[in-house]
């Protein structure tokens, strides 16, 4: 329980560096396949359907003989575009919600709190799939429904970390200096919390990445002719006896891409975010009389 | 100093992983490929579940695959060929001017609670279904009928407003199963029929449990029990064929699923013919869609073997018009709109549309025959200059968005009604097709009787509808049957939809 | 034979890298304690006090490497296997702790807590080493009609709970108890009564004790003979009244001249004594005090100073001694 | 003790009363009308309306909301609309899957992740320790409906060890119904497992930390018995705090999981009662989950409190999490 003096703090652990190492290749294929993948990922050629691996394809072919490798290749561009925007909203609104709440609290704080516990109440999942039976299956509509459900996440993070910087001298001092709690939340609050955030944000991005698959698995998600991994898997399913590869790799691209940014985000954790040392993780020197 | 764990109490937590383990080696142990029944009774799978067990009160195909001919029958039935067969009418006379209709009702017939079955309940049945407060979906099927009377117990007169040509078929209809006044309100939970078999069970979500009903009036079926079972994921439909725990699917929802299948002999794999056709509904209120060119060019741009290949994997017929091939009257009219990437753009070009201007939605109810199809033909499409927008829609959102209201451009539906060639005689029907040539054929086919005048009737029609190229004809949907080896005696070919399980029996 | 003789205890936690050297926490400590005798160790914090006294009970925090010896009547300790040290603990040897305010379970009562060493030691009955433990919370005065010994530790005061973890202790009667900064946490009334009970147990029971605090004023009351640690060695010990009535270290005269300020706050640097102590890892190669030393000179920055001393009753480590006093 | 029930209470009647509000609402703008899809294509204007009528569909929509909560509270519920059975007929049969579904993942999930968690947590930096917790990594990376997908190509494709899907029902045996609940336990059980052990793990380490584990080994406890003894009660908090978050996303889970394997099921319900419009059955099944999911919140506060006397009293009643 005594950290060595010598560990560098500074310095992503090697299982960060493989969990960005892997965020870099998806996100890296992701962009590639703006511009080139092996075949056009919706060219359809039904005369080669279901064709094992070959040279012209690596990855064979699905029930309409589309290119897999470049389904998959286009599937990530969706996944992390739909997870992206998500978290983005998510953040974009529960972090000025947290900020606000900490800030002044009273029945402001309340009203906000109380709305997570309303968004908690109800499965996720469940709410999603309403919203999409209400709005209609589509990407968009992936992208709110996931969103929605980051809001409150984000909020409660920011405002209990918020929580913690405002009881800070410093920025009591700000505070008698006679600056306003807002300025004082973007200037000094934000900033101080911003590593608990980006954790925060490499967490849910992963977490909105599993969501996202599990709405186009439904068929709520994108639709063709977007791929998604999501609906790969869906459409793999039927071909369970005559063709697993279908329904294996897409899968295989979920656990990679999302193991990956679980393993950044921890790593991140460990390098960025200050409650660590509060607590869930072993307290230096507490055995010991301040050696 | 060891620093270490103690090494007791890692081996007693590791214990637990163990224990699960072995629970699950125990579970596993059970029989599982044991036959899901015994010989004298059948478990048939369908991939949807009936909402209730009324077929007098509801659409959904899957109540008449459930009771139909097998706990509910009617003065009619319709036979394995799509003929009208006697039901509980023994015979019936039809006046030289078409107008009345006398049966004569079989005696000895009672319903499942032990009553009689009787001219007044008949009665009852056809006056219930065209009252205005009747909740029937096939309410127009009894529309010609004027006064229904029971002169005697066994006696059942029809008077009808106007000769009408398949009034016998329509008597066939599972929506004209006779019911009796008793039990009438509650047939949707408990059906009481007159058929071979009566419900013991029905577990919501999962299946509805038939045995045979001992006082039948005909001959006793070979099966004592029959139970239905709801598989909607066609891999789960695949599984459990494979596993036993399922005889038979009249209709096996993945057309893949037939490959693995096909080649097992322990299955027999029939591909039959239904009433499907399944057409690219095209929305004639919407321009550019009212101008026949860009009808044809839409025609023209289908490959219909590469849509039956890779969305029914080769099971289907080719269709060119809106009738089934199997009927006597079909002629092949897919000649009229080859597939012609070509002669598709020349089409749209003369219309005035710029390739890649033209932008359709293409509505998309849940089966997997149309998500499919809908897939291939927006590639199709895209191929001549024409983008389109893929929306998949849930039934409910179907029959309100597309059906009745009208705001769509594209649809895929396999229309099952047998027939049913006379909706584009409709007026306000949802593609919105208007031609007073075609109307008068289907006027005059509803009164005519002659079956040969008839069939040139039927003729004309399909020629009109392909001429003008109403809507994208695709495929005649296929009934993909599976069953047991040593089943016999399940339909072919599903002229109504319908698990007639009367003369089903095992060999062995 | 004595009690408890550590000899050359050195204790090291392993460089973070292959390359680096390991870092002594403890380095070379010796003390000595007679059965029934009183010994107490006193230092900044940072010192490596608290460190000797876990070493003791063989509870150094994992990665810690310890080497010397440590001898429990006779018998080595850092050889000892882990069964003998668990039947060693709380029967031969106890420990007082510093925070009451965690050192005890908040989900099981105090009766229970207390219990718990005489049903393993003593080898009683669930119910006997509950009679045995209502009887201890007695005796270390928590009266049971004012304090039920069947409360939460929570539901009691500071000083209580140090008298709980003082029956813990206490309970099984043990050989040598290590009191370390018992009443550091507490506020100064309570202090003096807490003191008072350890004294009082220790002379009535035949224990001995070995004092760990920071405070010269606790040492002078409780212990006979004291030690005086600075970075992880041991640089003056003696007779306490001697130490006190001449200290020849000026790290020891340092700590009696900032005495009167009675620094509350742990940790909080002596007045009279500029500077702080060298982390583990940045310790100076010659005399670890020369860098606050006004005595210091280059000898004592390269070389480190040896033990010596007027007598083998007061030794002291420094180059250049403070005088003894007549 | 009472006062944190009363307050719980309100709490979560609240939160129903806006759940229930909520879901009316968006269950009035759905578009599709139950009323045609029960009828079809075919049906005419005055049967749709006759039929509409008999769902009393064609009154206010705030009777309609009044007297549903008013049935509800009364413990009455509505037919529904598809299968025209009260709600709870319909929901008895589901909930005998869907129940022991999840009873049986949720302790799947506790017996593998506590023994794993705590064993990591022991052995600490050790391969034992590492390997753990690159299982929980790849755990909770895992969907649980390809999880599903895997389990049925190992097990019932290739296998032919259990079922691939369906449920043969309860009066077929206990051990077919098992056999059939048992791959899509472990597909729902293994990924909330690996989470749970990564908490159990740092709640250990936490606690390892702790002072009062000192103080239990000075007595002479081994490293085993001051866990034991000290330990698992007090790092049993925030693991509870994770069950109980985790039981909304088990409930989510058996939504996707029952239509992998095709079980009749709560989550199958909801699903086709959303597809058929079936209105009477959501909105009932929205509450119905909405209040378990909050009952078992309160639950978990009230486990809070056996596990830790400090809260019985309400002393220091703030949650020992947050």
């Amino acid at each position: 329980m005594i950290r060595s003096p010598h560990l560098n703090r500074s310095r992503l652990s090697p299982a960060g560096w493989v969990g960005g190492g892997i965020s870099a290749v998806v996100l890296g294929t992701a962009l590639l396949s703006l511009v080139w993948t092996p075949h056009d990922p919706t060219a359809m050629d039904i005369a080669h359907r279901l064709a094992d691996p070959s040279a012209t394809h690596p990855l064979g072919t699905d029930h309409f003989g589309r290119d897999t490798l470049s389904q998959l290749m286009a599937g990530a561009r969706v996944s992390i575009a739909v997870s992206l925007v998500a978290v983005g909203l998510g953040a974009g609104l529960g972090v000025p919600l947290g900020l606000l709440a900490a800030a002044r609290r009273g029945w402001l704080d309340e009203a906000v709190m109380r709305f997570n516990d309303l968004a908690f109440a109800f499965p996720a999942l469940l709410t999603a799939v309403l919203l999409t039976a209400l709005l209609g299956p589509g990407a968009i509509n992936a992208i709110l429904a996931i969103g929605v459900f980051t809001i409150p996440v984000f909020a409660r993070v920011t405002r209990g970390a918020a929580l913690a910087i405002w009881k800070r001298p410093f920025i009591q001092a700000a505070r008698l200096a006679g600056r306003g709690r807002a300025r004082i939340s973007v200037d000094h609050i934000l900033p101080n919390i911003a590593g608990s955030l980006i954790v925060q944000a490499t967490i849910q991005f992963a977490m909105a990445i599993l969501a996202e698959a599990g709405l186009s698995y439904l068929g709520l998600g994108s639709q063709p002719p977007e791929v998604s991994w999501g609906r790969m898997l869906n459409e793999a399913q039927t071909f369970l006896f005559l063709d697993a590869r279908l329904a294996i790799l897409p899968g295989m691209a979920i656990v990679v891409t999302v193991l990956g940014l679980n393993l950044l985000g921890d790593g991140l954790r460990d390098r960025l975010d200050p409650r660590l040392h509060a607590r869930g993780a072993p307290r230096p020197n507490s055995h010991v009389d301040r050696i | 100093m060891p620093l270490s764990f103690a090494r007791g109490p890692a081996r007693a937590v590791a214990a637990f992983p163990v224990l699960a383990a072995v629970l699950a080696a125990a579970i596993s142990s059970w029989p599982l490929t044991a036959r899901a029944a015994p010989p004298d009774s059948l478990v048939m799978g369908m991939v949807l579940e009936p909402p209730h067990l009324d077929p007098t009160a509801g659409a959904a195909g899957a109540i008449d695959e459930v009771v139909y001919a097998n706990v509910f029958e009617g003065l009619t039935r319709i036979g394995p060929d799509g003929a009208v067969r006697p039901g509980l009418a023994e015979r019936w006379n039809v006046s030289d001017d078409g107008l009345t209709y006398t049966f004569r009702l079989r005696e000895g017939v009672t319903f499942h609670d032990g009553s009689a079955f009787t001219a007044e309940d008949a009665v009852f049945t056809l006056d219930r279904a065209r009252a205005d407060a009747s909740v029937n979906a096939q309410k127009g099927l009894f529309e010609a009928i004027d006064t229904v009377a029971a002169p005697d117990p066994y006696t059942l007169v029809v008077h009808l407003s106007r000769p009408q040509g398949r009034f016998l078929f329509n008597l066939g209809w599972g929506d004209a199963v006779m019911v009796a006044p008793e039990s009438a309100d509650t047939n949707k939970t408990a059906p009481v029929g007159t058929g071979p078999f009566r419900l013991t069970r029905w577990v919501q979500g999962d299946r509805v449990e038939l045995e045979a009903y001992p006082d039948y009036w005909g001959e006793a079926p070979a099966l004592t029990r029959a139970t239905f079972r709801f598989i909607a994921d066609p891999a789960a439909a695949l599984a459990g064929i494979m596993a036993g725990d399922v005889d038979a699917f009249a209709n096996f929802p993945a057309p893949e699923g037939l490959i693995a299948l096909e080649t097992d002999p322990r299955f027999s794999v029939v591909i039959g013919t239904t009433e499907g056709e399944t057409i690219l509904a095209l929305n004639h209120r919407n321009p550019p869609l009212d101008d026949v060119r860009v009808r044809r060019a839409i025609g023209h741009a289908i490959d219909r073997q590469a849509l039956i290949d890779g969305a029914m994997f080769g099971h289907g017929t080719p269709i060119g018009s809106h009738f089934a091939p199997h009927h006597p009257a079909y002629v092949d009219l897919t000649g009229l709109s080859p597939y012609d990437p070509e002669a598709a753009k020349a089409l749209l070009a003369e219309a005035g549309i710029t390739p890649g201007a033209l932008s359709l939605r293409l509505h998309l109810p849940p089966p997997s025959y149309a998500r499919r199809s809908g897939e291939i033909i927006a590639a199709q499409l895209a191929a001549v200059g024409i983008q389109t927008e893929i929306i998949p829609v849930e039934w409910a959102q179907w029959l309100e968005q597309v059906f009745r209201g009208h705001d769509f451009d594209m649809t895929i539906v396999a229309h099952t009604e047998p027939l049913d060639i006379d909706v584009y005689a409709r007026d306000g029907y949802y593609f919105g097709y208007k031609n007073p040539t075609f109307n008068g054929l289907i006027a005059t086919l509803d009164e005519t009787t002659d079956p040969v005048k008839r069939a040139e009737l039927y003729r004309q029609a399909q020629t009109r509808l392909a001429e003008d190229a109403v809507n994208g004809f695709l495929f005649q949907l296929p009934k993909q049957g599976v069953w047991d080896a040593r089943l016999h005696g399940l339909w072919h070919n599903s002229p109504v939809q319908a698990n007639d399980l009367t003369g089903v029996s095992w060999s062995e | 034979m004595a009690l408890l003789d550590i000899q050359d205890l050195t204790v090291t936690i392993p460089g973070s890298t292959r390359y680096a050297p390991p870092v002594r926490l403890l380095d070379g400590v010796s003390l000595t304690l007679a059965s029934g005798g009183t010994l107490g160790l006193v230092g900044e914090s940072g010192c490596g006090k608290s460190l000797t006294a876990l070493a003791i009970l063989g509870l150094l925090p994992d990665g810690l490497r310890a080497e010397g010896a440590i001898r429990l009547d006779g018998e080595d300790l850092l050889t000892a296997g882990e069964r003998r040290l668990c039947a060693l603990r709380g029967r031969r040897v106890a420990m007082i702790f510093q925070e009451p305010m965690t050192a005890l379970n908040p989900v099981r009562t105090i009766v229970d807590q207390v219990a718990e060493g005489p049903r393993r030691h003593l080898r009683l009955s669930r119910r006997a080493a509950r009679e045995h433990a209502r009887a201890v919370l007695h005796r270390v005065g928590l009266d049971p009609s004012r304090v039920s010994p069947d409360q939460y530790p929570h539901a009691l005061s500071g000083g209580q709970r140090q008298r709980v973890v003082i029956a813990i202790a206490v309970a099984c009667g043990p050989a040598l108890l290590v009191a370390d900064e018992p009443t550091t946490a507490l506020d100064v009334a309570t202090q003096a009564r807490i003191l008072d009970l350890v004294r009082d147990l220790v002379q009535g029971e035949g224990m001995a004790l070995l004092m760990i605090s920071h405070d010269l004023g606790v040492i002078a009351e409780t212990a006979r003979d004291m030690a005086v640690m600075y970075a992880g060695q041991v640089v003056e010990a003696g007779p306490t009244a001697r130490v006190l009535a001449g200290p020849r270290h000026p790290y020891t005269s340092g700590l009696m001249a900032a005495r009167p300020q009675r620094a509350g706050q742990p940790g909080a640097p002596l007045p009279a004594i500029p500077g702080a102590v060298p982390p583990p890892d940045a310790r100076p190669p010659g005399c670890p005090f020369a860098d606050r030393c006004a005595r210091a000179d280059t000898g004592c920055r390269t070389r480190p100073p040896l033990g010596t001393g007027p007598d083998h009753r007061h030794s002291v480590a420094c180059h250049h001694p403070l005088e003894a006093s007549p | 003790m009472a006062w944190i029930l009363a307050q719980r209470a309100v709490a979560l009647a609240l939160t129903l009363l806006a759940a229930s509000i909520l879901v009316f609402v968006v269950l009035e703008v759905l578009p599709g009308d139950p009323a045609l899809l029960i009828l079809g294509v075919n049906a005419r204007e005055d049967t749709l309306a006759a039929l509409r009528a008999t769902m009393g569909l064609d009154q206010p929509a705030v009777w309609r909301y009044l007297t549903w909560i008013g049935g509800l509270l009364q413990g009455h519920f509505q037919n529904s609309l598809t299968y025209g059975v009260p709600v709870d007929e319909l929901l008895a049969p589901r909930l005998a899957v869907s129940l022991p579904l999840a009873a049986l993942s949720l302790s799947l999930a506790v017996a593998l992740a506590l023994p794993l968690g705590v064993l990591a947590a022991a052995r600490r930096g050790r391969a034992t320790d590492t390997a753990i917790l690159a299982l929980g990594q790849l755990g909770v990376a895992v969907p649980n409906f390809w999880l599903g997908i895997l389990l049925v190509l190992l097990f019932a494709v290739t296998l032919h060890w259990l079922p691939a899907g369906g449920f043969p029902g309860w009066e077929a045996g206990v051990g077919p119904g098992l056999a059939a609940l048992i791959l899509p336990a472990v597909a729902l059980a293994l990924p909330q497992a690996a989470i749970l052990t990564r908490v159990t793990r740092s709640a250990v380490l936490e606690v390892l930390g702790e002072d009062y584990m000192r103080t239990a080994r000075a007595k002479g406890l081994s490293r085993a018995a001051a866990l034991w003894h000290h330990g698992l009660r007090n790092a049993m908090i925030p693991v509870v705090t994770i069950l109980g978050l985790q039981f909304s996303f088990l409930l989510a889970g058996t939504i996707i999981i029952e239509n992998v394997f095709n079980l009749p099921g709560v989550g199958r319900l909801i699903f086709q009662a959303i597809s058929q419009r079936d209105l009477v059955v959501v909105r009932d099944l929205v509450v119905l989950l909405a209040g378990t999911v909050g009952v078992v919140n309160a639950l978990v506060d009230l486990s809070y409190a056996a596990l830790d006397p400090r809260l019985r009293h309400g002393a220091d009643g703030a949650r020992p999490d947050d």
